[in-house]
């Protein structure tokens, strides 16, 4: 699989309507939520994203998407398709803005491409589609996820804690966790 | 005591099998202790046996979590009698580096539930320190220091 | 066969492994279903070890969190030092002088070699075989040396601050390093007699514990497992970091999928270090080993980096969330081997219990690590 | 009468007290050994050379509480470590320690010490069963399957021998083999049995380590797999008989190796004179060996170890048995 490939790869995932694409902008991140970058010509982004660009050494990947929840399962499913695996799922708890981030970060074995998924959710009901039907390994990220931040994933099969005790309700990496 | 007693503390001190129990960082340790360089064994201390029926002392290397606690005081009432525990590292000691404001999976300190015997400090101990720690405990159950005293090299 | 001796029995029963075992190399536990011998199924149950680093990250300072990466995988504690380091140096845009990044390189390749080593011979153990795992100690202990030589610790390293390195090596470190590979490339046609070829370690890694490619993408294996399966796939080749473009080795890819596979992945890759190690020491540069102009407080900008290293069990990930303070906001570590963990319980269906404790083995767990 | 049971008692004390030593001082020699092999120095700060090593072991064995845990059948789990010490010690009743040195010279001592040797197997079996543990239970199915599986090449490979040399008396058979080496049963240069003897040497040899369950067998214990197999509950000295049974049992099977093949207390070289201590020697020489091959190497998988002896030592031990025949009916 060539860097061709996996270009036409991430334009397809660019291309689908919901989705929106920002390029990764070093000053004001991406991750700040309202920063988000107005979506970007598709081949131009392609063009910025995939080289070895100083973005990428200061940030260490090289697509960062964001995605609505319902889209997340569908973006996986391109990645699989196109032969990307998952490295970790995790989240981060934006208190301020009442919101937490569920972050999928996915590489792929022969071409240097690391692709940032991220999605939203609401901090008070947190709740995101699992993609542990299309990416197995998701089973377990999904389930400590679910032990840290308390998100659920709906449709995934068993979220009893992975790391925490079996009787454990408590959320520990939210902010205003106190043990 | 009694002179049957000192036989048998005798054969008891120079026949300490520790439980194959490790924890974290300091099994590793405990590991190295028993190999070539350190060699445990010329105190008769090398049989690591699985079974926790069959051992003589409980070698807590590493940290306790909260959910590990209750198998480890399993493990420890499962051991017959005479029995003893050594907290190995600073986990097993207080929590060592874990012990924070705030930190809610670990058991700080094995003596919280287990009656222990003899302390190791370190981060891990050196496999020396755990050395030491046998020959205190053997002089726990004796009474007196391991008699030639034991040189190094 | 597996599949329908399993198909024709109901008569099951369920077979607590662990958390004390000796064969899960602390403790993991396994909740098997058994038919016999045979697994129909298998479930970790993981967190008996869970410390919460990631939280300890948040409520302390940048350089007050490595030490705590010393102790998340305890026998290759120089990987995890240098990958928190360098995702802090990037989120700081810090330049490491290159004598610095050859030391870490060396001290990395020999804490490789180091862990490799012990895996060997508690490997061989799980299989029955006890002597090879003291002479892998015996080699291991000069490595120890070395490194505590430089690094002050035998097990916790905490070597690597963020601009370089905290010591210096010096000509004793050199010359004994060079000692050290001279003696282990001596010993590895005795380990390869005592346990490669041995026809009874043959016949239970050989074809045994199969992990395709497929699979290995699903779970998101990394390391000696997946490139065990065919895949070429090593960070420092694939995303080059520190000074390992400069360096001439090789990534041993083995095809077989089979437990033997990933065996001799581990046995190649530690000929592959002592490679890197003498170039190394050849080429090392004079210079200072720390940063001129690293700040005491770092206080990152805002924003996420993400920084992955080979470690010696596979792709370590770290994610750094800053808010531009003095403390990480977030602060994921992504573990290599809670990924090869969570595809044991699909490999291992309808294995036998020893076969499975050696594709168990094969895997390299280290249980504070995946559990963090 | 009198002098016969005085002569009996006699030897009944001093089997007792031979096997207890030997069993005391085999695990000596294996951790002695082991360290050795591994590079260490073994036990050493125990008296001179560690050798009050086993006598602090059984001490301690001995005053260490004996557990009963929850669940187990009481009668089933204490007997059992009897059951595997028991027969061990009484195989050695007709094993011909020298000429004149046995305690019983039976015609049909070879049927003896099999007899005996199969019932170790039921100790393990009802412990396994009686301590009502899964690794246990697992184990005793292990032990029960790989005993079948090599009393049957090593009886066949006894009866080849049994049918060259025309007696079931050890003694006798030990006199058969007279004369410098070349006489012994292992090589056999006067071609009095089938030139296939050094191969049924070699499957004698592995299947007393299969039955003795001696690595790479040692599926009763299993560590690795199966925590401390049939022994994982039993504690002190339970535990303790069970391995002075295990070790009795090499011990029986190092004497009967030595008996059939390498001629006893038979002087190797004809113009030495014939003594027990050839015995011993030839007898810890294979002990040795037995100590040695458990340090070197890993463990077989089971079905492995079940294959090697259904497809490969039963049919080869068949082709012995029909060749010796044959070679007998010819010459």
């Amino acid at each position: 699989m060539g860097l061709a490939k996996i270009k036409q790869a991430l334009a397809e995932l660019a291309v689908t309507e919901t989705i929106e694409v920002s390029k990764t902008v070093p000053a004001p991140p991406a991750a700040e939520g309202e920063e988000q970058g107005k979506p970007v010509e598709v081949k131009e982004m392609i063009e910025q994203n995939m080289l070895f660009t100083p973005e990428y050494a200061k940030k260490g990947y090289h697509l960062d998407v964001k995605v609505t929840a319902e889209n997340v399962a569908r973006s996986a499913k391109i990645l699989l398709d196109h032969e990307f695996f998952l490295e970790s799922i995790t989240g981060v708890d934006w208190i301020k803005e009442n919101q937490i981030e569920i972050v999928y970060d996915f590489n792929h074995w022969h071409t240097l491409c690391r692709v940032v998924i991220r999605t939203r959710t609401d901090r008070a009901n947190p709740e995101v589609p699992t993609i542990s039907e299309i990416y197995s390994g998701a089973n377990w990220h999904e389930r400590e996820t679910h032990d840290f931040f308390g998100v659920t994933f709906t449709g995934h099969p068993d979220l009893s804690p992975l790391l925490l005790p079996e009787d454990a309700d408590y959320h520990p990496l939210l902010k205003d966790f106190k043990a | 005591m009694a002179p049957l007693d000192q036989v048998l503390a005798l054969g008891r001190a120079n026949s300490l099998w520790p439980m194959t129990f490790g924890l974290a960082c300091c099994a590793i340790e405990m590991m190295a202790a028993g190999a070539s360089r350190f060699d445990l064994a010329r105190f008769g201390a090398e049989v690591f046996r699985p079974s926790p029926r069959q051992c003589d002392v409980m070698i807590v290397a590493g940290t306790i979590t909260k959910k590990m606690a209750p198998a480890v005081k399993t493990l420890y009432d499962q051991m017959p009698e005479p029995k003893w525990v050594i907290a190995m590292g600073n986990c097993a000691i207080s929590g060592g580096p874990f012990a924070f404001e705030g930190q809610y999976a670990i058991v700080e300190g094995a003596d919280k539930f287990l009656p222990v015997d003899i302390y190791i400090p370190g981060c891990p101990p050196r496999p020396e320190a755990l050395i030491e720690g046998i020959l205190e405990l053997e002089e726990k159950i004796t009474g007196s220091r391991r008699w030639p005293r034991v040189q190094c090299g | 066969m597996s599949a329908d001796v399993i198909d024709k029995s109901l008569e099951t029963f369920v077979l607590n492994l662990g958390p004390q075992h000796p064969a899960t190399h602390g403790v993991l536990r396994v909740k098997l279903t058994m038919d016999g011998e045979y697994i129909v199924h298998a479930e970790p149950v993981l967190g008996y070890i869970h410390r919460m680093h990631e939280k300890m990250g948040e409520n302390r300072t940048w350089a007050q969190f490595m030490p705590n990466t010393g102790r998340l995988d305890y026998l290759a504690a120089l990987s995890y030092n240098h990958g928190y380091a360098m995702a802090a140096e990037r989120a700081e845009g810090i330049e490491v002088p290159e004598r610095a990044e050859y030391i870490r390189c060396i001290t990395v390749e020999l804490n490789r070699i180091a862990s490799h080593l012990l895996w060997f011979g508690a490997f061989v153990l799980d299989l029955g075989g006890f002597t090879p795992l003291l002479y892998a100690f015996d080699d291991r202990e000069q490595i120890l040396d070395l490194l505590e030589s430089v690094t002050g610790a035998r097990l916790t390293f905490c070597y690597f601050r963020f601009g370089g390195v905290y010591n210096d090596i010096d000509d004793n470190f050199i010359t004994g390093t060079r000692e050290f590979i001279k003696r282990l490339r001596s010993r590895m046609p005795m380990y390869h007699d005592l346990v490669t070829n041995n026809i009874i370690l043959i016949k239970r890694l050989k074809g045994i514990g199969p992990i395709s490619q497929e699979m290995c993408r699903r779970y998101g294996a990394t390391g000696p497992v997946l490139r065990g399966s065919g895949v070429n796939f090593d960070v420092r080749k694939h995303e080059p970091y520190s000074v390992y473009p400069e360096f001439d080795f090789d990534i041993p890819v083995y095809t077989d999928c089979d437990s033997m596979a990933r065996y001799m992945v581990r046995m190649d890759e530690m000929e592959q270090s002592m490679r890197i190690i003498e170039q190394g020491l050849d080429k090392l540069p004079e210079g200072p080993v720390m940063a001129a102009k690293a700040p005491k407080i770092l206080k990152p900008a805002k924003g996420d980096y993400y920084c992955a290293v080979e470690a010696a069990r596979g792709s370590f990930g770290i994610r750094l969330v800053s808010d531009g303070t003095n403390t990480p906001y977030r602060l994921k570590l992504r573990s290599p081997t809670f990924s090869n963990l969570s595809l044991f319980a699909e490999a291992c269906q309808g294995m036998l219990l020893p076969d499975a404790l050696a594709l168990m083995g094969t895997l390299d767990l280290v249980i504070p690590e995946i559990d963090r | 009468m009198t002098t016969e049971l005085i002569r009996l008692l006699a030897f009944l004390v001093g089997i007792i007290a031979f096997a207890a030593l030997n069993a005391a001082y085999l695990v000596w020699v294996e951790r002695k050994g082991a360290a050795h092999f591994q590079r260490r120095i073994g036990p050493k700060e125990v008296g001179p050379y560690g050798l009050l090593q086993p006598l602090a072991d059984g001490a301690k064995l001995m005053s260490k509480q004996l557990l009963i845990p929850d669940g187990v059948d009481p009668i089933l789990f204490k007997i059992a470590p009897l059951m595997v010490l028991v027969p061990a010690v009484m195989s050695f009743v007709t094993i011909p320690f020298g000429e004149h040195l046995a305690a019983r010279n039976i015609d049909l001592g070879l049927l003896m010490v099999f007899a005996f040797a199969s019932i170790n197997v039921l100790g393990l079996l009802l412990g396994s069963w009686g301590s009502a543990n899964k690794y246990a239970v697992i184990a005793a199915a292990r032990v029960i399957s790989q005993n079948i599986a090599y009393e049957i090449p090593m009886l066949l490979t006894a009866i080849a021998l049994v049918m060259a040399t025309n007696t079931m008396n050890l003694n006798e058979m030990v006199s058969l083999q007279g004369g410098g080496f070349w006489h012994w049963n292992l090589i056999k240069l006067t071609f009095t049995a089938s030139p296939l003897t050094p191969i049924a040497f070699l499957i004698f040899f592995t299947t007393m380590l299969a039955e003795t369950n001696r690595a790479p067998f040692d599926m009763a214990e299993a560590e690795s797999e199966l925590v401390a197999g049939s022994f994982t509950e039993y504690s002190g000295m339970g535990f303790g008989v069970f391995f002075m049974g295990e070790y009795a049992n090499i011990v029986i099977g190092a004497a009967l190796t030595t008996v059939l093949f390498l001629g006893g207390w038979q002087s190797p070289l004809p113009f030495l004179p014939n003594s027990v201590v050839w015995f011993l020697m030839k007898m810890y020489v294979i002990i040795f060996t037995v100590v040695w091959i458990r340090w070197t190497f890993p463990r077989t998988q089971f079905y492995a170890l079940l294959n090697l002896s259904w497809k490969v030592l039963i049919p080869i031990s068949l082709v012995n048995l029909i060749v010796t025949a044959g070679w007998l009916k010819v010459f």
